[in-house]
């Protein structure tokens, strides 16, 4: 592991807020999970892997982007860890250098459209949220 | 009864008759809802980074508005109640984001979480009650089976949210009750729609809401409530469309004989 | 209305009678001082000795405190076994006898109190500030005071020339008395009386230690302070006891002044009636009342509002603790019951 | 003061009164822990926090501390059912007094420590003993006999 | 003036590393009093002791400082070999150089002046000793038991047994517990009510054994060796001598809906029931709250059928007062309410059940007389998931931090028996970890795992729902990093357990400390475990945290040992440091006799002299066999007439000017 990836790690734990070393390996988050078939990083992983400093794998994972952000493994820990917390810090890194929005104002049309012509009512909520979860 | 209103983006655009039929409701029942003159979105999403001031500020201002106006905040939205409510507690809790968060704003009183945020519904429970509400009711949905799908954002984390038993909650189905239906609990009332990420992913957005649609309609649900218009959208446009999905407060309004019920539901009555 | 001299009278009767055939052995009341205005507590134990007998605006020295001395002395003579001693009392004056005899001072069965009404007594000091000197006689009533002095005459206003502690009156009632002879007089109370402590706590601490450095440093431990109090009654205090370790008959610097009116104020905490003879008999005129009313504000504040000597059965708050009383950390942080 | 004020930092005299029961077994905790604290910190054992006479904090103060701490059990677990309760109110009641008269409200507290918060008690030391360090040598209480 | 020798001990390195011996022994010579003064290695042992007897001969010592580790520690070996030379034990005093000074601080020099320090003031404390007699008080030779589960039964036989009388109180309507509940019990699998009825009847019949069942502890005073304690009898509202137990009473009662505590809930019971057929006493009781005669005043069935004549409905709630000179706490446990679990739906789904519950089911005296079914539709299930740790090491509101201990032994039994009694059924167990430190404890798991084929995942259930009539389990298999999804008949949780909730209140009566979790304290947790810090109250069972049942019987039989240990003597010696009354100074004020916990003060007339004068004065007394030696009066007395033995006034003044000198 190299020094700043380290501190990389660090730094997400601490801006996530939540205490890793509390996590006793009992799985609850990854059993409660809504996402879990479509993550290649269970929730439990991420944690562990945030103890270890495993910034690279945290940040190259599929689940990064599949959490629902719905709080059932925060609720449930036995143990007040945060799991859901801490995938949102690893995002909040993946996004701030510039340019790496995963999702670009100029493809709202295109979801506007295609919904659309099913007569969907896609809400400002849900354009919102996506925009504050995708970009920064 | 007096409360400052934020009503949020949504309830603006494509959710107004969940605002309309709130207000409708609300004064029906006697309470008064103010809506805060200068109100800007909450947010969407509470941001779960300790790091990120700038994106809490506009909660902090709707709170303090109220503050300022000596009202507790009323929510509608679950997204907007689940931002308030953390934020607030948040500003209560985090010196160093209240700290951070007031020298932005430099209020002439600095917020430390004074304002009291509640939920509709918690207003139904709490100030009007669910047996004055019974009382008002005029045209009872006797016999009609509604399933209540609370969601994740009012619930969760409960240890913030106080809204209710975050695993086995009954305010909704208090409320379904209060209105002369019969509630039909089911396990998924309280499990994720998709959320957001039906935007990015609809396969799983398709997913998470066909569980909770199934569920009601197997535990013999004719009709879905929700008081999230994100919820309300999954539902009805991922869920399969195998139950008709509506705001609470549409049944509320339409059970205090203000407006009738869209889609019609039939009534046993 | 009885004026003042009537009740003097009527008192002077009383205790003839009760001297003569009312199984009394001795009567405690006020006589002419050396001056006018300086009566002092008596023992009268004939009809003629009451000849001497005063009862006026001066008439404040409390009584009862020296009925721990006759009993003792007549239990010691072995001799009039059972005898009775009439003390009179003015209203504020009987929450005093009372916290003698709940403290098993003074036994009841050897009192006989005949409580007396009270004009609102008079502060010397005052009539001294308003330009009298050398005061000769003075006649009063319940409104007025006309002073007969080598100045001349003056009528002031009674309310004007009122003793502080009259000016924050309990009111007429008595909290213990066998009799009470001309009730009713009107009083003074309804004043703050903890205004004063409440102005020192808004001072910052350096400007309360120099008032109080400046206070308690004119002090010369005469100990009037000490005789006058109605509850500081140990047979020895500890101040004068060569074993208590803490023995200091005289001020040997700035702490023990300190000490002697802390450790007093303390030990009279939850006790002190707050009759206001330990600042009125300070002849440095340090306002000793304002430690003990500082005791008595923050009990009130901490423990619920307590009145000692008001009755004979509820537990002084020292002696008294809830679950949930205030932590001392607490109470330091928000500056003591301010 | 100091017996080795020559090196010219101030050291505080502090004295902690402990309750035999709790508090003195959790300085006792602290040590077999090795949870330091400073050692201008010189404790007295008591049978309970309720045995600690006002006179013997003031006596500590005549005789140059500068700071003076009394630890008890937590209310309701008083080895004598009731001793910190009484106390409780007396140490109120003083340090409210002790205020009033322009004393610095650091240098006396209260602190309820028990047998098993070894940590408590060294946490508590460390912060009393910076809080009187921060507030210098006693003089407000001071008794010119004791000077050198 | 007192001759004195200081003892200054190295403890090894313990001091010797930090603190100057030599230094503290040289820097006390010149203290007043001060004969004679020595350092050595290790002063508790014998060669250190013998130094100390040595120079208490040669030197006439009149009293001895050991600066060495804490009083707690060695204060009583110390005095033991004073008392050998010749010496009072009480003028002995203990610097402690160690815990609270050598341990704690890094700087040699620091640490040398403070040990000076501190060793002057036991030289200032021992200049103002007076040799101490501590006082006897006789012991009540009788101990109380509250709680009659297995601990409290088993305790209460064995100090039975040694001859002693023992009454045991039981807040329920009979003895038993917990352990009457069970079916089996682990490892051995044998059947929990042959081991613990036995046990229920010899209690019973024991000639030195009372039972007060239906009953509670409302008040206790005094101290070890002599307690007085009042027990409320809740009136039974049936006689217990007349009653024969012939039961027609519970067959005739009209008001049968009232959910049966033994059975958990599972089954209804009449409103005057016997709470299993086993019962002891076999006396039935009326719950006054279901009772229609009570309720509304009509009924009386129980009356008019009960040929002895033993229903009395006037029966009222009694007080006894007794004396004991031990108390033991056994007051057991509880499961914790899941309220705040319901992801695992237990409130909503019948099928959801503790383990508890698993355990009536199983149990052939049970409500399904031993057939396990789902309460749902009353079908066996065919596959059946247990959860562990439900609320245990959960730092969550309402969970519990620590492990529950009992639910991996019992749950390997439970899977075990459900694969006894149906082998086709599907068993899962998930778990965090499986905990069987305990003999024969891992073999009995692998047995279940292995030779019963219960599937073991480790990995936690995060959901389940009820889906067409049966349980969709949502779970984790951590090892295969995979959620599984199990359609299930029968969830069983391991919940915690807790301290059940009579005990608080027992605490407070008994001045015993509890920890944050409500279990009783022990008074040191190795080398004490059944006492608590409270003398003359022991613990037994889970009240002091969780137990299965082998740990249980025998830390009842070590509470046992401890009692009898105090019951067999005749006399207790007393603390000599108690309060004394200076009577000339006491003013007679009686606030002393207010602040005194143990009512040791009484006010007499008495006569005093004074200065030469002899007169007759109402005066404080103290019963020495009473006080304890708290301090409280010493610090009421205004004029210092009330001072303590051994921590005198002066004393305590003298330690506060050592050390600020």
């Amino acid at each position: 592991m190299r020094v700043d990836e380290k501190t990389l790690a660090e730094d997400i734990v601490r801006m996530s807020g939540t205490n890793v070393k509390k996590c006793m390996k009992c799985g609850k988050c990854s059993a409660t999970c809504p996402s879990f078939e479509d993550m290649d990083v269970h929730p439990h992983s991420f944690v562990t892997m945030a103890e270890e400093g495993d910034v690279a794998g945290l940040l190259k994972s599929k689940s990064l982007w599949k959490c629902l952000s719905c709080f059932a493994c925060v609720e449930r820990c036995p143990r007040g860890v945060e799991p859901a917390h801490l995938i949102e810090a690893v995002r909040f890194f993946a996004l701030s250098p510039q340019g790496l929005n995963k999702m670009k104002p100029d493809v709202v049309p295109i979801f506007l459209q295609n919904l659309e012509e099913k007569g969907a009512e896609v809400p400002q909520q849900l354009l919102t949220s996506a925009f504050r979860k995708y970009s920064k | 009864m007096e409360f400052s209103y934020f009503p949020g983006c949504t309830l603006k655009t494509k959710a107004r008759d969940l605002d309309e039929t709130a207000r409708l409701a609300a004064e029906a029942l006697g309470v008064t809802l103010r809506e805060l003159p200068e109100w800007q979105c909450c947010g969407a999403v509470y941001p779960m980074s300790r790091e990120e001031i700038a994106v809490r500020l506009s909660s902090v201002r709707a709170l303090m508005a109220a503050r300022d106006e000596g009202r507790p905040l009323l929510t509608l939205c679950s997204a907007c109640h689940h931002v308030m409510k953390r934020v607030n507690h948040d500003m209560q809790t985090d010196e160093g984001l209240r700290t951070k968060a007031n020298n932005y704003l430099q209020p002439d009183k600095p917020y430390a979480g004074e304002t009291r945020v509640v939920h509709y519904l918690e207003m139904l429970r709490d100030e009007v009650g669910f047996g004055e509400v019974a009382r008002k009711v005029t045209s009872p949905f006797k016999g009609v089976k509604i399933a209540a799908y609370y969601g994740c954002m009012l619930l969760r984390p409960s240890a913030v949210m106080r809204f209710d038993n975050p695993e086995n909650p009954s305010v909704m189905e208090d409320f379904i009750s209060a209105i002369g239906a019969a509630p039909v609990r089911f396990p998924y009332r309280n499990e994720c729609c998709g959320g957001y990420v039906a935007l990015d992913d609809r396969g799983a957005a398709r997913k998470a809401s066909r569980r909770v649609t199934r569920a009601a309609a197997q535990h013999g649900a004719e009709a879905l409530i929700t008081a999230c218009p994100l919820c309300l959208y999954n539902l009805k446009e991922n869920g399969g469309g195998e139950v008709p999905v509506h705001y609470f407060t549409e049944f509320l309004a339409a059970a205090l004989g203000l407006k009738t019920l869209e889609g019609g539901l039939a009534r046993a009555s | 209305m009885p004026a003042v001299k009537e009740i003097q009278e009527k008192m002077r009767a009383r205790a003839g009678e009760l001297l003569r055939d009312g199984g009394v052995s001795m009567a405690l009341g006020w006589k002419r001082g050396e001056f006018c205005h300086d009566p002092e507590p008596a023992f009268f134990e004939s009809e003629a000795e009451l000849d001497n007998f005063v009862y006026d605006g001066f008439s404040s020295p409390l009584l009862s405190k020296y009925l721990i001395e006759t009993i003792r002395k007549d239990k010691q003579k072995g001799e009039g076994k059972g005898s009775k001693f009439l003390v009179f009392l003015k209203p504020c004056d009987s929450y005093g006898l009372n916290l003698l005899l709940k403290e098993h001072r003074v036994e009841r069965e050897r009192v006989y109190a005949v409580g007396v009404g009270c004009p609102g007594m008079l502060d010397v000091d005052k009539i001294r500030a308003a330009g009298v000197k050398n005061m000769r006689s003075f006649d009063e009533t319940e409104t007025e005071v006309t002073i007969h002095a080598s100045s001349g005459d003056k009528t002031l206003a009674r309310r004007d020339i009122l003793l502080e502690k009259c000016l924050v009156c309990k009111g007429p009632e008595f909290a213990v008395q066998d009799e009470v002879l001309a009730p009713g007089l009107p009083s003074f109370e309804g004043g703050d009386r903890f205004a004063g402590v409440t102005e020192l706590e808004s001072m910052s601490p350096e400007e309360r230690f120099s008032f109080w450095r400046n206070e308690l440093s004119r002090c010369i431990r005469c100990n009037a302070c000490r005789n006058a109090c109605p509850v500081c009654s140990c047979n020895k205090c500890v101040f004068d006891n060569p074993q208590s370790g803490v023995q200091a008959k005289s001020n040997a610097d700035s702490f023990e002044e300190n000490m002697f009116h802390i450790v007093r104020a303390f030990h009279v905490a939850g006790r002190c009636s707050d009759c206001g003879e330990c600042s009125r008999v300070c002849p440095q005129k340090i306002p000793l009342h304002l430690l003990n009313r500082k005791f008595i504000k923050d009990i009130n504040a901490f423990y619920g509002a307590f009145q000692a000597g008001a009755d004979a059965e509820a537990r002084a708050p020292l002696t008294n603790y809830e679950f949930g009383d205030v932590e001392p950390g607490a109470v330091v942080k928000r500056g003591g019951g301010a | 003061m100091p017996i080795n004020a020559e090196s010219g930092e101030f050291k505080p005299m502090i004295v902690a009164f402990c309750c035999n029961w709790c508090s003195y077994a959790g300085a006792d905790l602290a040590g077999s822990s090795r949870l330091s604290y400073p050692a201008d910190v010189k404790i007295i054992r008591v049978p309970c926090s309720c045995r600690v006479n006002p006179l013997f904090m003031l006596r500590a103060f005549q005789r140059g501390a500068d700071g003076v701490i009394m630890c008890g059990c937590h209310p309701g677990d008083c080895h004598y059912t009731s001793g910190n309760y009484f106390a409780r109110r007396r140490m109120a009641l003083l340090f409210s007094m002790l205020e009033y008269l322009g004393i610095e409200k650091g240098r006396v507290r209260v602190e309820w420590v028990s047998a098993a918060e070894g940590q408590k008690f060294a946490i508590t030391m460390n912060q009393f003993a910076e809080t009187v360090a921060a507030l210098g040598e006693c003089k407000r209480l001071e008794d010119l006999r004791c000077q050198p | 003036m007192q001759r004195i020798g200081v003892f200054v001990c190295w403890c090894g390195s313990n001091i010797a590393a930090t603190v100057d011996v030599d230094a503290v022994a040289q820097a006390v010579k010149t203290e007043p009093g001060v004969a004679f003064s020595t350092n050595y290695q290790y002063m508790c042992s014998e060669g250190g002791q013998a130094i100390i007897r040595n120079a208490i001969a040669e030197h006439k010592l009149t009293g001895i400082v050991v600066c060495a580790c804490s009083p707690r520690m060695h204060e009583a070996t110390f005095r033991k070999t004073a008392a050998t030379a010749g010496l009072n034990p009480y003028m002995v005093e203990i610097a402690n150089i160690r815990e609270q000074c050598s341990w704690i601080h890094k700087d040699r020099e620091k640490a040398t002046v403070k040990a000076i320090i501190l060793s002057r003031a036991a030289v200032a404390k021992l200049n103002l000793d007076s040799p101490l007699t501590a006082g006897e008080t006789p012991v009540t030779k009788r101990a109380l038991v509250i709680g009659g589960g297995i601990a409290g039964i088993q305790t209460a036989l064995d100090i039975a047994d040694a001859g002693y009388e023992v009454d045991i109180v039981e807040k329920t309507p009979t003895i038993g517990g917990k352990m009457a509940m069970l079916d089996k019990t682990f490892p051995t699998l044998d059947c929990s009510a042959c081991i613990l009825t036995p046990k229920m009847v010899d209690a019973a019949a024991h000639e030195k054994i009372t039972l007060y069942t239906y009953s509670e502890v409302e008040k206790v005073s005094g101290f070890v060796g002599n307690f007085t304690v009042d027990i409320r009898k809740r009136a039974r509202s049936v006689d217990a001598d007349r009653c024969t137990g012939c039961g027609d009473c519970m067959e005739k009662c009209p008001s049968k809906k009232s959910k049966s505590e033994f059975n958990q809930g599972l089954s209804n019971r009449s409103a005057i029931y016997i709470p299993f057929a086993q019962a002891i006493p076999n006396v039935p009781v009326i719950d006054r709250e279901a009772c229609i005669k009570f309720q509304t005043g009509k009924c009386g069935v129980c009356q008019k059928i009960c040929s002895a004549k033993a229903v009395d409905y006037e029966q009222q709630d009694e007080i006894m007062t007794r004396r004991y000179g031990a108390i033991v706490a056994a007051t057991g446990f509880k499961t914790i309410n899941l309220g705040r679990f319901e992801e695992f739906q237990y409130a909503q789904s019948p099928d959801v059940i503790t383990s508890l519950e698993f355990e009536r089911l199983c149990n052939a005296a049970g409500p399904t007389k031993g057939k396990v079914m789902r309460l749902s539709n009353h079908e066996t299930p065919k596959t059946v998931v247990f959860v562990q740790c439900v609320g245990s090491r959960s730092t969550v509101e309402c969970g519990k931090t620590y492990c529950s201990k009992i639910c991996c032994m019992y749950t390997a039994k439970h899977a075990m028996l459900l694969k006894e009694k149906y082998p086709e059924t599907e068993v899962y167990v998930f778990y965090i970890d499986v905990r069987t430190p305990g003999k024969g404890f891992d073999e009995f798991y692998r047995r279940a795992a292995e030779e019963y084929g219960v599937r073991y995942v480790k990995g936690m259930v995060g959901k389940v729902a009820e889906e067409n009539g049966r349980l969709r389990v949502q779970a984790s298999d951590l090892i295969a990093d995979k959620q599984l999804v199990i359609e299930a008949d029968m969830v069983v949780l391991a919940a915690a357990i807790e301290p059940d909730p009579s005990a608080r209140n027992l605490a407070t009566l008994l001045t015993a400390s509890m920890d944050t979790n409500d279990f009783f304290t022990e008074a040191h947790p190795k080398l004490r475990p059944v006492e608590s810090p409270t003398a003359g109250v022991y613990l037994s069972g889970v009240c002091q945290g969780p137990k299965d049942i082998p740990d249980t019987v025998s830390q009842a039989g070590a509470a046992a040992a401890k009692v009898i240990g105090l019951l067999a003597k005749d006399k207790l010696v007393g603390n000599p440091c108690v309060a004394g009354c200076n009577e000339p100074l006491c003013n007679g004020c009686s606030a002393c006799e207010l602040v005194c916990p143990y009512g040791a003060i009484t006010y007499e007339e008495k006569t005093v002299m004074d200065h030469g004068v002899r007169e007759q004065r109402r005066v404080a007394s103290v019963n020495e066999a009473l006080c304890q030696g708290c301090g409280a009066c010493t610090v009421t007395c205004p004029s210092g007439a009330m001072d303590l033995k051994g921590f005198t006034n002066l004393q305590i003044m003298a330690e506060v000017d050592a050390i600020c000198r």
